[in-house]
């Protein structure tokens, strides 16, 4: 077993280039915000952001400059206002636009598991009637070849230089295991070339290997792990901390600004030098309020006759 | 005195806000069905209510793979943790999108939208061209194929005006079947497409064209001011009904048990 | 949650009807065996039977004659013998011949995502310069709407009129959870009309809900669910019983000889009754020697913010 | 009658079984790869030894998704529940088929069959035609996945005889590099295909065209009685070698840590 452990810093200088295809996932659970926080401090730019949906995490590296082109599905921020910066971006009259590519959700993830796959496309049943096919080349219609009155569109492979995830817990090899909601960490990190995983921890192997199905990425496909907790902040990790919906409400604001904004990211990225400076930013208590009840699941027997 | 407050009361438990109307308004139509595919908000709202009255059996499905979610409380947003705690599955997004979506075990898709046409098609992407957007919207998200999968769906808008009610879309992210069928008859389609729009002035139902025509209002909304808060030649369903008010045991269900801190009922 | 507890001969005596498309899968664990003596025990008839890797079962259902036709992509007693009733119904001369349908493993995968997404075809990369092509027109190529010097092949979607599937346990709702190897359960559970599983337990709501991520198929895609324990065997279920290679050993020997067959049939099917007299023939403490040292999976926190 | 017991003991410790030279040779073949997709049997004791000797990192992944192995005794079938306890991962199938290896993480994949020919087509599925066959075989099972995926692929065949080294296969079930790419030029493939075939001869290897050309014989094998044995004028690499013998450590790896019951070693 190799040891696949790097620090934030590392992972990020040796794995992530200017220029590059990177993929942040994390379906509104376990959203890789320190990774982001780290490309923008190690100044990376040009990148095209793959993220099904692009949120505040998005907003901050297309504010601070690192993206040049978006490549996703939904850009929000749930209810609680909207991402200014990259509607600055996209909106008519930006000033530094930027170019976007738009899907469906499973517009998307199809994408991931065709890359994933190897194989050059992937069928789904919408688009038909869609404006998107008019404005995304990538969406085309196949008749099948086992009767011709049938169609279906079909979306390419997609395989990106980089995919950044964040997961509960991994050993140190790189078996990442993961629970709750779980997103398409498991197909962005198969279909990419390079896959960078953050953990809340580092558990001893024996811990992984009480529970092989928990596994949702296996060493091997694994180039770094980095232990890094509660490095999904404002997001959350299911049974380490909840969700910190007031950062979420607060976002709107600070982005409506450009300056505002600017300055958030020097204070909040830059200025705290790392994520243990952003943790120790934050203050001693401030996860009190969002660790959760402990509700553990049942033991399942992995046994066998010896 | 006595009287007057017995009176005051009285009113209060009679009246409510537009999201109980709306709330008990999709229950209703929600009657027999069996699985939802929705956000947070209304429609959760509305399959809570429906748990507690009407339909059971009722399930929400969301859209991050929870299935059978039991939160031990009511979730704030669709990205709770506790919705994840107790729930009786959560699956991988290629099962949830792949398998429940595509594969038709949907009844009823609860969907929003900046526009809707007069065969609900919805544009949730932008408003002004694709190319320069006046204003970006969030896109599609999950809605084109909630649309293209689900056996029926509802759209809920909250405002209903001829901005929202157009004649023709700035741009059709999730099309109707009616679009759907035009523009590529020989891609399989599903269900009903949308059904049913629920809206502040009152409920919307398909025709067996497909075409959206009005079917109930609110109390106290005329017809008039529903067809001129539309923008298309709005036609009516053979006998328009006023849209019954909220039951005292709807609203007590709501405010007591589903939602007692009002996270939702604004 | 509606209750879905069925018996066995219920399950099956209500679900399955000769001439259906049944899909009985389990790769290597799992295998359902004891559903697979229902049908022989209820005489179903013209059955196509559908299965990654037809093994004892498959001979045992081709030998009592209730199968007409074989759809599978690996036929096989492991390294222990062959399957004889099989070999019988297909080779030259058969006197009463089965039609056979043939894949590899990806290829009837591939067919069971295709039929559970609802998409026509499901593209895979092998399958050029092979000969299956040349005797199974259901694997054809198509060229990529993206590039028109890349083609791939591509099988079509299968839909099965029944999926029966055995597990380790479920909820009365049929919420079904299952560890170790999982096969093709999901996938084919989702591709087919109606899916029976067979649950080592029945087990309270609390103890699958502690566990959501452990559930393969939810309630709403099961019809019966059955409670069997040792349902599987000579199979195994992981954490309650090993494989009981003895009996795979033995097999090649009953199933080469068509009166040795016959007579097993109807001591081990017909004479026993049902599942339980099959256990109660094995004896008491048949399993103790199959018996697993329990190895249990360190539980994980699911728990949220009250 | 000391000297003579050691004599005999000295013996036993230099000579072995086929299988345990098959092993010791595949696992030399094995050096400097990280990933073997394998079943049980001949395999297993090569992955078993490699990670004992030259390569402590090698990983074997089955069929079944089981990767990372860590069977707390030797798995005597491919279903022996053992190989889960304890593994570090156990991939569903569409991910082992999808994205394993179709997706190209496999190094070396180990196949059998009944057939090969020149250039490494295998045939798993009948002797005879397939329409109607003198001997049914069980089929392609994952092996024509293994073979279009895997970066080169090793086949091991213990029996070395005209009957299985033929000219033309019965059926190609899982075709060389050579037949794919002549079939369908258009569909991608990758890597190798087969570079090395182990028999109780010797091994051969593939030439740049693809080529299985003899390279080396076991201890006692002519090469007139390889090329007797093979049903296709077969070609020698430049220099024969004859394979070495297992070393003693090997042996002793073999016999006391990873088979000491003997289930394999025949």
């Amino acid at each position: 077993m190799t040891n696949k452990q790097f620090s934030l810093q590392d992972a990020v200088s040796e794995l992530v280039s200017d220029g590059d295809v990177v993929a942040l996932e994390g379906f509104t659970h376990l959203i890789p915000f320190a990774a982001g926080h780290e490309i923008i401090r190690q100044g990376i730019r040009d990148l095209t952001l793959v993220r099904m949906t692009p949120d505040i995490v998005a907003d901050q590296l297309v504010g601070a400059g690192c993206v040049s082109k978006l490549i996703f599905a939904f850009t929000g921020n749930s209810s609680v206002g909207s991402l200014y910066a990259i509607r600055r971006a996209v909106e008519n009259g930006s000033v530094s636009p930027i170019e976007i590519e738009e899907y469906s959700h499973y517009g998307l993830l199809a994408r991931y598991q065709a890359g994933a796959s190897g194989v050059p496309f992937m069928p789904i049943r919408s688009y038909a009637g869609s404006d998107l096919p008019g404005v995304n080349p990538n969406l085309k219609r196949v008749t099948s070849p086992f009767d011709s009155e049938v169609e279906t569109y079909v979306v390419p492979a997609l395989n990106p230089d980089v995919a950044i995830v964040h997961a509960q817990r991994a050993d140190a090899s790189g078996n990442v295991q993961s629970w709750g909601i779980l997103g398409p960490q498991q197909e962005v990190a198969f279909a990419s070339r390079k896959t960078i995983v953050l953990v809340e921890e580092i558990v001893d192997d024996g811990v992984i290997r009480s529970d092989p199905n928990r596994t949702i990425i296996p060493g091997f496909a694994v180039d770094a792990v980095v232990e890094c907790g509660y490095g999904a902040h404002p997001s959350f990790a299911q049974g380490y901390y909840d969700r910190d919906n007031d950062f979420y409400r607060a976002w709107s604001d600070i982005s409506k600004d450009p300056q505002k904004l600017e300055q958030w990211i020097q204070e909040w990225i830059h200025d705290v030098g790392n994520h243990a400076g952003y943790l120790n930013k934050l203050g001693n208590n401030y996860f009190e309020r969002l660790t959760p009840v402990a509700l553990l699941s049942t033991p399942v027997n992995y046994g066998s006759v010896l | 005195m006595i009287t007057k407050q017995a009176e005051r009361m009285e009113e209060a438990r009679n009246s409510y806000t537009a999201s109980e109307l709306l709330a008990a308004v999709s229950c209703r139509l929600l009657q027999g069905k069996r699985r939802v595919f929705a956000g947070i908000g209304l429609p959760t709202l509305a399959v809570a209510l429906a748990q507690k009255s009407s339909s059971p059996d009722i399930e929400q499905i969301y859209e991050s793979g929870v299935c059978g979610a039991h939160p031990p409380r009511l979730p704030e947003t669709i990205a709770d943790a506790s919705l994840a705690t107790g729930a009786e599955a959560i699956l991988t997004m290629p099962v949830l999108f792949g398998y429940v979506l595509q594969g038709g075990w949907i009844d009823v898709g609860f969907l929003g939208a900046a526009q809707i046409d007069r065969y609900g098609s919805l544009n949730t992407t932008v408003i002004g061209p694709w190319h320069a957007p006046k204003v970006r919207l969030p896109g599609s998200g999950g809605a084109v194929e909630v649309m293209a999968n689900s056996h029926e769906v509802f759209v809920v808008l909250r405002r209903h005006n001829p901005e929202s009610f157009v004649d023709k879309l700035d741009f059709c992210t999730s099309p109707s079947l009616a679009a759907a069928r035009k523009a590529a008859p020989k891609v399989p389609t599903r269900g009903l497409g949308v059904t049913t729009v629920i809206t502040d002035l009152g409920v919307l139902k398909a025709d067996e064209t497909g075409e959206l025509c009005l079917a109930s209002v609110h109390e106290g909304v005329t017809v008039e001011q529903v067809r001129a808060a539309t923008g298309w030649p709005l036609r009516l369903m053979e006998s328009i009904t006023v849209t019954a008010a909220p039951t005292p045991e709807e609203l007590r269900l709501l405010r007591e048990e589903i939602d007692p801190s009002r996270v939702y009922l604004r």
